[in-house]
């Protein structure tokens, strides 16, 4: 079983019969994924690369039960849509909308964590795992990046992660599932929730963390790993570590605000935790094969 | 975006906070007028975006209409960029306290800051002594109930009428922070008067980019940015930060570019601006290179890794923009990503070396760069 | 409290709900005037708060000046009390639903009830076929969101435009709802129109007694009552209603004097007045009294078993109210509770002979009243 | 153990220094009640009846842990006072304040549901458990209306359930524990919540549930009657038998609309439950014998 979407989930996929709806419900059916309902209001009866569209998300599962929701929906219309999916029982949500206004991201997120559901996004390619299953959009066809392996990969941005993922692929590794949990300030997921799974997944041996300035996200892995919640390797690469403070770089989470936020805290938080931490992308797959062999040192020894 | 502290004091005014009364002035003599209606001493307070302006001596406290038409004169004339000086009555003070409201990702609430010792920057408290901050947090759906703001109020030690008036001036203050999707709503420092008044000595007020769809009437104008091409880039929708080095950072992705900066500086470059024409800027690749070139740099860099943002459409921009803008220093690019094939034929085309190593493209920019610069001196010797 | 349709559509108007041309008359001539003004067909609504105007003919189509006239007199002349009518314009309709809010005390939210049938009162089909009532509900913490919107109107089989607007008039509604502090928005029938328009048809708004305080400008004027007294006893903040039989209850506690009501039906007796003077009134016979006299009684009956509504105090009232009021009906009296040995003795030496035993006082008074109705028969026969 | 509210439950007192709250606060004392702190904003540091005051439930309950708040609040401060108590962690609460926003009694509700937590009222006398605590308004020295005994009472009303238990009493029993759920149209407990106290309380015998016109209360008794979550004797007594439909008569919960809440369904549903309906207050007691004399008869048989 891979990390939070495999071949067997149902995914259904709200604002499916828009442009980017319609081009990557194709690409996900094309990796793998199971769709097997689309929602855009007014669009009942239509089909979407065969799949069929239904007004509301009640309808959609009253007929085709699904376990994940695909949100293609503008930001401004993204909480109504997160909120829908919960009120239909759907645990797991992926939203790669970039502008969710930083009010109603607390509220998905405060709604998603009473709900017991996990909201992956926005501002986020979404969630893959090569060869299997894919929501979001993800280029999955470059394969010097997108090539199946047993990396968990765990990230902030896009771009970047295909420049580091890419070095993964070059040395030799591959990816078993990569989490996007999205640029925004207040991610409806946070790095650390997602850990116990990696933990977990038996076809990831260690975990590569894309991070970047701003936040504490990167801080609480490191305090999973003391806690011994996540207890595979870890190899992290940061962004903005030259950053000057007080300038919003990128992502409107990337931010210093006080003291918080540094990289170089960042840093040393995971370096303190026993983690690896690149200083450029050309360094992470040396890393990870430094990290894999220690661990199976410390087997051998054991 | 974050509003000038006259315009977050507007704001906290209609709320009902009490702030001190002002005048706005937009130079020296309108400051010195000012002044007199305000009366003697008051203070004068540069309308600049950037925190700790006490210790950049942009607010000075007057005494006369001769002084603060001197004063005036002198912080318009600065290096700070002065636009607008708020000119302010000065209060009888009997103590300060820290206020603010901001928002705590984890916890997915709304978190209200407050401590008895006003006027410090709470980051540095934060980091000296995090033990004097208080945090009060507020579900949104829920909304700051008057218990929570008797909560902070008592907490901070306060009695009497002080109290009821701080926590009704907290509950204003959520309204604020609520009504104008703020990122941070902030009085700092919130003055505790001998007449025992309370009144927002400063105002902070960052309202959430997302959301100014649905702010009515605010829009960043030139005086929110620092430079012209911040501006532009800001009008364009391309995130843009504005520096004063060598390299012209033309990107996409966010997380790429802040990388790219990052390794620039490791090689011992330094850059121009920050630049991303990622996302849904991904063909604005002429209007990109355009604000570039404002800067003058020594050398264009260009990294990419896209997705959507296609690499053969961005190679088309490019080459677009080369034709066009003609520009007189190198470009280094590195595009990679869905349709670098084509990508790569394009930009050979158009007589550029596409390179496909980020690391290897940031040296050669860095290179180039300093060889630019010694070549300009040397220029510079000749002359 | 409960609004007039008009109040209650310029409600809905003022929150985007589209209603239809009307003017508001006052007497037939004016009603006449408006019909004019508004065009032919138009509709007379009478401005009365019950239910079934339609059956009651109390609402009419008219097709000329002159039978607006003749038709709005004879409204105005009914048994009704109308004092207003409503000059509308008649819509040509395609469909009618039924669209409402209100609350659902159990799950503790906030419910929307929507019926593809409208025009149909609601409760007749709660009890025929509740399975064609479909219910939303509606946390008011989150509000109602878009969706749940959209879930109410594609359930009720609409399509295309049409759906959209109904959606977005449901949202209208919920502000109304919320702004208002409604026990019971309520749309019946929504007109979907020939020409794929929604206006509301009929509307309905209750407000909340208890958050009158915050509704600016809402006070419930005489025509909200149907009686003189019932006026008085609001403006008192004494419960109070309106009835036409024989015995004046006079009772403290809301429960006790629902059961009294009940006693005094299943004896054979009649009541005159429901009047509830405890809780806060406790102190207020007199005027409590007075209302009941101006029913013409032919009995009082006071039953109290109170708690802070302290018996002695209650009796020290009345005494009062006797010597100042001098009824001249019998009173039964039967005061219990805090302080009630002091209470017999007040009431002994006021004339009163006080019983401890409300089934008894009941009996007692049904009998006073049918002796008293004799008599008074005996006497009309006589004169 | 009684119902609610026992000596040994530590209850703190929200408005304790307003003219009700502190002359019921020394009667809640004089009966049993621990009463360990008060709160008026602004008035920390006096005393009440020896009661120490405090300027909000956190600052009480610090240094005075408590398991009960009791509000002497305005109505239309309630909402406040009840979220500050829930906040600080008392599970219960008991608000007599009579005129709560409609809108607001929801939120106080649904909150303390979310919490688990469970408030009385408003518009209620509160609860007593004669001779062994009571939080409210009870006139406890009516002795022939408040005389300890085995029978519980729940109630809508409050001169109504003087009326009704009085007779009760006078046919020989006394009360266990009294619960007012209040008149409003939105209490923030309903009867059949607390059923399963009574049930397993070993101080109560039987039940008499003093209801009336209006809301689904007493359908959902019968109902918890019917799925043998109560399996006591239920004698109930309701008010607005003969009420016309459409006026609100008394309590503002108590009015019928549509063909719901009167009381003829009311008396049906329990009887087919198996409770006993007395039609005037003087029948209680009789009812009452005949049903524990009942039970008597089918325990014997058994």
């Amino acid at each position: 079983m891979s990390i939070f979407i495999d071949r067997q989930d149902r995914v259904l996929v709200q604002g499916i019969t828009g442009g980017e709806g319609s081009f990557w419900t194709k690409h996900m059916i094309d990796l793998g994924t199971t769709v097997v309902a689309g929602v855009t209001p007014g669009k009942e009866g239509q089909l979407v690369e065969g799949v069929p569209v239904f007004h509301t998300v009640r309808r959609a599962v009253a007929e085709r039960p699904a376990d994940a929701a695909m949100l293609f929906v503008p930001p401004r219309f993204t909480k109504d849509a997160v909120f829908e999916a919960l009120d239909a029982g759907i645990k797991k949500i992926v939203t790669i909308a970039d502008g969710i206004p930083l009010h109603e991201a607390l509220e998905i997120r405060a709604a998603a964590v009473s709900c017991g559901a996990r909201v992956i996004g926005g501002n986020t390619s979404g969630v893959i795992s090569p060869g299997r299953a894919m929501m979001g959009m993800f280029p999955f066809w470059i394969d010097r990046v997108y090539k199946p392996g047993r990396i968990g990969v765990m990230t902030r941005s896009g771009s970047l992660t295909n420049e580091v993922t890419a070095m993964v692929v070059r040395s030799g590794f591959g990816v078993s599932s990569l989490i996007g949990v999205g640029g925004d300030p207040v991610p409806g997921t946070r790095f650390a929730e997602m850990l116990p799974d990696f933990q977990a997944d038996d076809l990831t041996d260690a975990v590569v963390i894309i991070g970047e300035l701003g936040g504490t996200m990167e801080e609480e892995v490191a305090e999973a790993m003391r806690d011994l919640v996540f207890r595979k390797p870890v190899v992290a690469f940061l962004g903005g570590r030259n950053a000057p403070k007080g300038k919003r770089m990128g992502h409107a989470g990337a931010i210093v605000t006080g003291g918080k936020g540094t990289v170089e805290g960042k840093t040393a938080a995971l370096h303190a935790a026993g983690a690896l931490v690149a200083a450029r992308p050309s360094q992470v797959g040396e890393l990870l094969r430094e990290a894999l062999e220690g661990r199976n040192h410390k087997k051998e020894r054991t | 975006m974050k509003l000038h502290e006259h315009e977050a004091k507007d704001v906290f005014a209609k709320a009902g906070i009490p702030v001190p009364r002002s005048l706005l002035a937009a130079d020296a003599e309108g400051a010195a007028r000012a002044a007199v209606a305000i009366g003697f001493p008051c203070v004068l307070k540069a309308q600049v975006l950037r925190g700790g302006r006490g210790k950049a001596g942009l607010i000075k406290l007057v005494k006369s209409e001769g002084e603060a038409r001197e004063v005036a004169a002198s912080l318009f004339a600065g290096p700070h960029e002065v636009r607008k000086l708020l000119v302010e009555e000065a209060v009888a003070i009997d103590r300060e306290v820290y206020l603010s409201i901001t928002v705590d990702p984890a916890s997915a609430e709304a978190v209200v800051l407050a401590c008895a010792e006003g006027g410090v920057e709470i980051e540095e408290l934060a980091a000296r002594a995090p033990g004097k901050i208080l945090r009060e947090r507020v579900r949104l759906t829920e909304g700051l109930l008057p218990y929570r703001a008797r909560n902070v109020a008592y907490a901070l030690g306060l009695e009497g009428d002080i109290a009821k008036k701080v926590a009704s001036l907290l509950e204003a203050l959520w309204r604020v922070f609520r009504a104008n999707d703020a990122e941070l709503a902030e009085i700092n420092p919130l003055f505790i008067t001998k007449s025992g008044g309370v009144v927002a000595g400063d105002g902070k007020l960052s309202i959430d980019d997302n959301a100014l769809f649905r702010q009515a009437g605010r829009e960043p104008g030139r005086d929110y940015y620092d430079s012209d091409a911040a501006f532009e880039a800001a009008a364009e929708g391309i995130p843009y930060l504005q520096f004063d080095g060598d390299i012209s950072l033309m990107c996409a992705g966010a997380g790429l570019t802040t990388v790219v900066y990052d390794l620039i500086v490791d090689e011992g470059g330094s850059v121009a601006n920050y630049l991303e024409f990622g996302g849904p800027n991904y063909k604005k690749a002429v209007r990109a290179m355009e604000l570039c070139l404002k800067n003058k740099p020594k050398v264009i860099l260009i990294v990419t890794f896209g997705t959507i943002a296609r690499a053969d459409i961005m190679a088309e921009g490019i080459t677009e923009a080369i034709l066009k803008l003609k520009p007189s220093c190198p470009i280094v690019a590195c595009i990679r990503g869905t349709g670098e094939e084509k990508a790569v034929e394009m930009l050979r085309a158009a007589g550029l070396e596409p390179l496909f190593d980020t690391e290897e493209a940031v040296r050669k920019a860095v290179t180039l760069a300093g060889a630019a610069r010694v070549a300009g001196a040397a220029k510079g010797a000749v002359e």
